[in-house]
């Protein structure tokens, strides 16, 4: 008999697999972590909801048993705010590609961290624009290839995480597609907190940056984060040239600032006993 | 085959170089044979990994309706793009299939030609990269839309350099491949 | 209750009144005192509002909110509409309730931020890219919106469609006289909602009129919701039957309910040789008008469209059986007068009178315009 | 498949990523159908296959699980 | 010279041998293509290319670069287009020259997006709020979408304007012969600028056409440019007199040159009875169509629009004087076909055929449906 | 006879004065340091674009004799950017307020910020929509009133500067309309520097943020900056309790990494060489 | 001056209450007094700091047409107001100007009263904040639209608690203003 | 006015910001016209009037100019 991984528990099999991420796109490795996560958490699926924009990514949340939302490109957060706001039981995942975060959905990205909004993001970040095939994203770093960036990327990359940090969110880790088991221990972590949380889980994507930067071979793209991702103490220690090359990984924030839904719970409480 | 408007389908795996295979013809028809052309292709996300299609139309006259409607000859490459890109083709329509990755045969179609492209392009040039070229050398033999002196002319103007005389040969084997094979 | 209310505020708390729970918005005048008396009055009812950071986000959040159960709308004006467009259109092809409460001000762009206008008819129902059911309403006094507002929730809860309510800057900031009811005599109307388990459910297949029945998230049933083009069981398809089935349902649910979904009054048509055409603040200039023709002798009458869109077809082209000329006087240049000559299909002259100066059109005017055109 | 790992054939795309990256290097890749092979008896089951999978063709079975 | 080009491809070019020196946008499909050659060949130009973090600050910056003297151009797709709508309507009050290329696909919302469709029609006119002018054209086929992005430029230099150059997701990206002019061949043109020294300009003062001279930015005259509704002076106004004046000067330049801003074309008219209203990739469709009708005898002709907005009132009435009945196809839900209803008042039938299914028109089913309605 | 100050110089004193600013408004006050400072850069005003969102401080380009820009809400930063690469050679100043910079606006101000577009911006952040009438805004301090939040805001607010700081500014500093020296000296600073610069130049609204928080009187509005901003060096030794009710003010960021204008300008240079 | 239907501006400057004014008008009139009112004021940018407005309609019939046609009476307690609004009334209609900041009167018009409602607030009443209540107090005696009664009620339901007697002498006081100045 | 100050009592709007933050307390409110009015002889010309002044109401003239 087949056996069946707890990841299979949650997925849409007899629909939608094989899913349409390419061979060996990472995406499908972060899925597989946001998975375990939530089967970790004990909780009643009917009360998960997942929530993606638009991108390879972003059609994360199709092929998954929950309540499911495919949103614009961008805006996840500003959906998920109202779903949020009107369910505030609900476990709410918000999954985005770095361009649907940050790109164009950037000011939704820093106020939901201003607000301390109570959702738990994943960031699957992997430099560039997928599913249009592989324009320049604001994390291709400098100097990279992109389609809209055939003379390298004149560009300076957003950090994901100092973005999420500097705005505010309640819990901040990176992870990568290769470091699968922190990736999992990080989500779960977040899963736990109140507030807004942001896991950046670093991916590759071999059929548009990959082509364009000599990581072709999916096998590339992971070797790249197994060679180059450290973790945070350690890097913190490396010269300055050594850090120009290698990234950190591991947890950047972790408090407990009052988010906004319990504030706005407490309000209601309040105005309601009429003081 | 001698017709006004030829249409045909190329069809196989994403990496196979079918898209670039169509523009060849086309560019051969339309800029060396002063003929008419189009070339067009699937996009989007279905496509993705899987099957993939790049479509010729060349035509003595002024091609308006852009898709095909009527094609004359499916080249497939790939099981799955044969699975999927079949059912555009009459029954009586020309099939070329590669031997190699094609093993089961749409039913009752009547006029299939499967050649080994594949293990050709492996033992006899040593790369998989010019299977997109014999095949189109093969296809534009089989529907006589294109001269070989304009094929070879387009493939020289598209293929990275150094690597002309190898894609040249791999042309002019199409083209026999397509003279052997011939019903 | 008797009150003397701004348009806004009777759109407010006719909305509170409707069971609009959760409020999602971004200050713009005209429409600004909405979404401050919802700050205020939610969180008296359990309600939810939120100050977005822009009118994309609140857009957005109001889809969420309604697909998380709440009854949600938004307040908004000229450029806030615009920048909803491609998530209105995402509310219609994801057959989420939302209001969308838009007054008008003068366009385009700034505009003319504090002057009556009614140039967003046209933006309205086309503004969103892509063919996309949509319903507009239309009111013109203090009382109407009050009620608009409260079937405006119920249209957009039946069919599950977006409605714009549009709105006039000049009614939206004037205080009338006003007969609240009282709330428990307002009809309640819920979300239809499944009525088999989860693995029977298809999110996307529409009942008798076209509309599927609403499972909120959070309720057992765990669909799955896009915006790209989907069949019945909410997965996006390529297939071009399931595209066709499904875009004509979501086109026809507006389409075959239009008997429905239609609003429109007639003044002093029974006997009419010439009519006018006009909504919101205009038809009240109009039936001032009318009132004065009428006394020097002009049989004149007065049709005005509360719903908006989807258009009067056939209502207008019976008022106008007996018509010698329609007159349409609009703050625009000419939106219902292109769809009157539309529809009309020249059986009878369309006359429009357009002012796009900023100020409303006055009776005397409108008067002089039509006894020179007869 | 046997034993120690399962294996959904019709969900692998063929990436190389459980070869690369298994710790004592008992999986290849299958040159005719691009698909990975098993040593069984070299792997530990320690998972990282089955978690690094981007398509959730591979499945360890716990060790002691029979 | 002759190439193999993918409509995109044609695009880009004209464009760079328009003069276009300046390229803001955000990546979309089936546009992306443009923005890919636009980043690659405006360097080696000296032009300037930027990828911008969404497409209502691509809108925004090809704004700023045309204010700054660059012609100036975007690409996108139905949600950018949506995305854009707010500042498309603040080139048209500021009467800044833009283009922007739409490469339309299937909506509502994300919709079909590597489908074809023509749905962004109306949305193209109608999309901005308030009452704006904007050209709109139409190319069917990869030559002609060289010399309309061409001519689009021009009109949108001429009469300082936003142009919408539609394209249809099947031409966008298919590959068809054309032959490239030489660059020094195509008519170069010129924004006009004032002649008068900085205290005599007025910026927004119309010329003959109704249009102003162009200052560029730093070019000596000192003027303000906004949002609001102003007056010949830039400066913002309420004052109903200067409001009115704008307006009718703003929208006047559309309507009053609409001679030289229209373009169509008519194949196999003259002796026909019956015709076909039919725009982009569904004009080829019509052509085919055409020729298989007239062999079984039916003398039908096509009208095809080129600029699509201003719609071809006068035109259209006049090339089917002697028509029986009109066919309009489209790949929407009937938007020519509105139009052509409302210009031609009943005179002769319209008949729709739409098709929202993903898939463009074929001749066959064109010919059955036309052959069953004669 | 009447003298003239060097502010009188640049402003369109003929067709636009008095300007439209309630009484005792700090608006006007910023307008004025930030035309001492373009004084002082002796550049030709034809050079100069003065570029605004929608608001208040946006009325800014109104009033002044550049070549003015009043563009949408949100978008001034995207106009801008198309202005400076048509005209590398223009200054381009950016006056926004508070919500038009960092509320709608927020994501052109990162993204302009990564880039290190070369833009000169003074936000006047009065803590408060003024123009709609006192509407809370992403720099409203939590439990402050606004229109939009009656029961004092749940909110937290951004810090401006830290924004602009962590997402990659050249140059960044805060002054007050009290402080008004400093004010010009830190616009003046800014002018001369390459790439993105950003001065938030704190203000006061009687009539919106003042008349629900008492601060009703504008000069209620700069005792309030007057007791308590102080200079950074002095802010970072108060105690942390402290530091909850005085703000820091003062240079932040003073870098010299190379600007968008300046790659692209290689870009070119390095395409037309064939490299 | 008995009327179907009574339009009344009342100008000044932002910060003197006219917009409470107009609101109690218009509440006397429509929930106490039983009829139709409407009230509207000015808005925008242009209207901050400097002159404002604020119209009320009183009729017997419903209200149709919203906005003033012929002001039967205008209220100006300002120059700048005086000035800006007085555009919209005919010369013959009741023009009623605060005696202390209004020193220039408009030219041309027959019936103007100037009545000291800044010095009666002053020194009668201690403090300005009452001076929109006097003059509506006037007003309302003068068009005759509203009953004493309705116009006491819709002052104690709007004015902060504790000042309802201070109020109400006040709309006292310019009820017997207007019977003082009455022509 | 005087020697010391031009003010421009059109554009004065009242704010009494000028009089507040003066260092030497050297102007005052009128109370009817709701305008300042300096005492020239204790001013210091420090110029801190004119650039707080948000209406540029105010010109200070330098030491020394007459
Ligand atoms: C408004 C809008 N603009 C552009 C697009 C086109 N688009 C689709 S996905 C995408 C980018 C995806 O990149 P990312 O978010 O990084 O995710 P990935 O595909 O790399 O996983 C873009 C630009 C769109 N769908 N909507
Ligand atoms: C798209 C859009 N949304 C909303 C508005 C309305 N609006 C005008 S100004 C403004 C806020 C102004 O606040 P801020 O930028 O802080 O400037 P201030 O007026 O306080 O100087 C808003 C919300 C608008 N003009 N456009
Ligand atoms: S394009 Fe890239 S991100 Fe998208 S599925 Fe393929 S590998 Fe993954
Ligand atoms: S509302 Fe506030 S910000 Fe606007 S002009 Fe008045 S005081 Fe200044
Ligand atoms: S600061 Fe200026 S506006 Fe204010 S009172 Fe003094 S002079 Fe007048
Ligand atoms: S210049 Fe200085 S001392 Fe003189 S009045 Fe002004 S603030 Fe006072």
């Amino acid at each position: 008999m087949i056996e069946q991984s707890v990841v299979h528990k949650y997925l849409r099999k007899n629909k939608k697999f094989p899913h349409i991420w390419c061979p060996g796109c990472g995406h499908g490795v972060i899925m597989g972590s946001l998975l375990r996560a939530i089967d970790k958490m004990g909780v009643d699926r009917n009360n998960v909801a997942v929530i993606s924009g638009i991108g390879c990514s972003s059609r994360t949340p199709t092929y998954l048993d929950f309540n499911t939302l495919h949103t614009t490109h961008g805006r996840a957060l500003a959906f998920a705010t109202g779903v949020k706001l009107a369910r505030p039981d609900m476990l709410v995942i918000v999954v985005m590609g770095d361009g649907d975060a940050v790109g164009i959905g950037g000011n939704h990205f820093i106020h939901a961290a201003r607000r301390n909004m109570d959702l738990k993001v994943v960031v699957y970040n992997n430099n560039i624009y997928g599913m249009t095939g592989g324009q320049a994203s604001p994390t291709t770093p400098s100097g990279k290839k992109a389609t809209t960036a055939r003379y390298g990327n004149i560009e300076r990359s957003f950090d994901i995480c100092d973005l999420a940090r500097s705005t505010g969110a309640n819990y901040v880790a990176r992870a990568t597609s290769y470091h699968v088991k922190q990736l999992e221990n990080y989500i779960y972590k977040s899963f736990n907190k109140k507030g807004f949380t942001v896991v950046e889980a670093v991916t590759h994507c071999p059929t548009t940056y990959g082509r364009l930067n000599s990581l072709k071979e999916p096998v590339a793209g992971m070797e790249f984060q197994k060679n180059n991702f450290i973790m945070k103490n350690l890097w913190d220690k490396l010269s300055d040239e050594e850090k120009q090359v290698k990234f950190p990984m591991g947890e950047f924030v972790d408090v407990d600032k009052e988010g906004f839904v319990t504030k706005y719970l407490n309000l209601i409480e309040s105005v309601r006993q009429g003081d | 085959m001698k017709k006004k408007r030829v249409e045909i389908r190329l069809s196989g795996s994403g990496g196979q170089g079918l898209i670039l295979g169509g523009v060849i013809l086309a560019e051969a028809a339309a800029i060396y044979d002063g003929k008419n052309a189009t070339q067009s292709q699937s996009y989007g996300p279905e496509a993705r990994g899987g099957a993939s299609k790049s479509e010729v139309i060349i035509s003595d006259e002024e091609i308006l309706f852009p898709k095909t409607e009527n094609i004359d000859v499916l080249l497939c490459l790939t099981q799955q793009s044969c699975d999927s890109y079949v059912c555009g083709l009459e029954k009586d329509r020309l099939l070329v299939v590669d031997s190699f990755y094609v093993k089961s045969l749409p039913k009752d179609y009547t006029n299939v030609i499967s050649i080994p492209f594949t293990e050709i392009a492996r033992d006899e040039f040593k790369t998989p990269m010019v299977v997109n070229i014999i095949a189109i050398g093969a296809i534009s033999e089989m529907t006589g839309s294109v001269s070989k002196q304009a094929m070879e002319k387009a493939v020289l103007s598209r293929v990275p350099k150094g690597t002309e005389e190898l894609n040249k040969k791999a042309l002019h084997r199409g083209i026999e491949l397509a003279k052997q094979y011939k019903k | 209750m008797i009150k003397l209310l701004q348009g806004n505020e009777a759109c407010a708390y006719a909305a509170l009144a409707a069971g609009v729970r959760f409020f999602a918005g971004y200050p713009i005048t005209p429409s600004t005192e909405i979404a401050e008396i919802m700050s205020m009055e939610l969180p008296k009812r359990g309600g939810k509002f939120i100050q977005m950071e822009d009118e994309l986000a609140s857009m957005a959040a109001i889809i969420g909110g309604s697909l998380g159960g709440l009854k949600s709308m938004t307040a908004t004006s000229g450029p806030g509409l615009s920048l909803m467009q491609e998530n209105i259109g995402y509310a219609s092809i994801t057959e989420t309730p939302t209001l969308i409460v838009n007054v008008q001000r003068g366009g385009p762009s700034t505009g003319l931020p504090t002057m009556p206008s009614q140039s967003d008819i046209m933006a309205a129902k086309w503004g969103s890219h892509g063919d996309h059911p949509i319903i507009v309403t239309y009111p013109h006094t203090v009382p109407e919106i009050y009620n608009e507002t409260i079937r405006s929730v119920y249209l957009s809860e039946k069919y599950r469609v977006p409605v714009i309510l549009l709105l006039d800057e000049v009614i939206g900031h004037m205080r009338e006289k006003i007969e609240i009811p009282d709330e428990n005599t307002i009809e309640k109307f819920d979300r239809k909602v499944p009525t088999v388990p989860n693995d029977w459910f298809f999110p996307f297949e529409g009942n008798l009129e076209g509309v599927p029945p609403f499972a909120s998230f959070g309720e057992g049933y765990r669909y799955h919701v896009t915006g790209l083009v989907h069949d019945v069981d909410g997965f996006p398809t390529s297939k071009h039957s399931q595209i066709e089935r499904f875009m004509n349902r979501l086109i026809g649910k507006i389409d075959n309910n239009v008997n429905d979904i239609l609003k429109w009054e007639e003044y002093n048509m029974e006997d009419a040789e010439y009519a006018i055409l006009a909504a919101g603040c205009i038809a009240r200039t109009a039936r001032d008008t009318i009132k004065v023709l009428r006394e020097k002798g002009i049989k004149i009458g007065l049709i005005r469209p509360v719903t908006i869109w989807p258009f009067m077809e056939q209502p207008l082209i019976n008022a106008t059986k007996k018509i010698k000329k329609l007159f349409v006087p609009e703050l625009n240049l000419g939106m219902l007068s292109l769809e009157a000559n539309r529809v009309l299909k020249g059986k009878l002259e369309v006359c429009p009178y357009n002012k796009i100066n900023g100020e409303i059109i006055y009776p005397s005017e409108l008067e002089k315009f039509i006894e020179e055109e007869i | 498949m046997g034993k120690k790992i399962s294996f959904y054939e019709k969900w692998c795309k063929g990436c190389g990523i459980c070869a690369a990256f298994c710790p004592k290097k008992c999986i290849t890749m299958d040159e005719n159908t691009n698909k990975p092979v098993w040593n069984e008896d070299e792997c530990i089951q320690c998972g990282f296959c089955e978690l690094r999978c981007p398509d959730f063709a591979i499945v360890v079975k716990k060790k002691g699980e029979k």
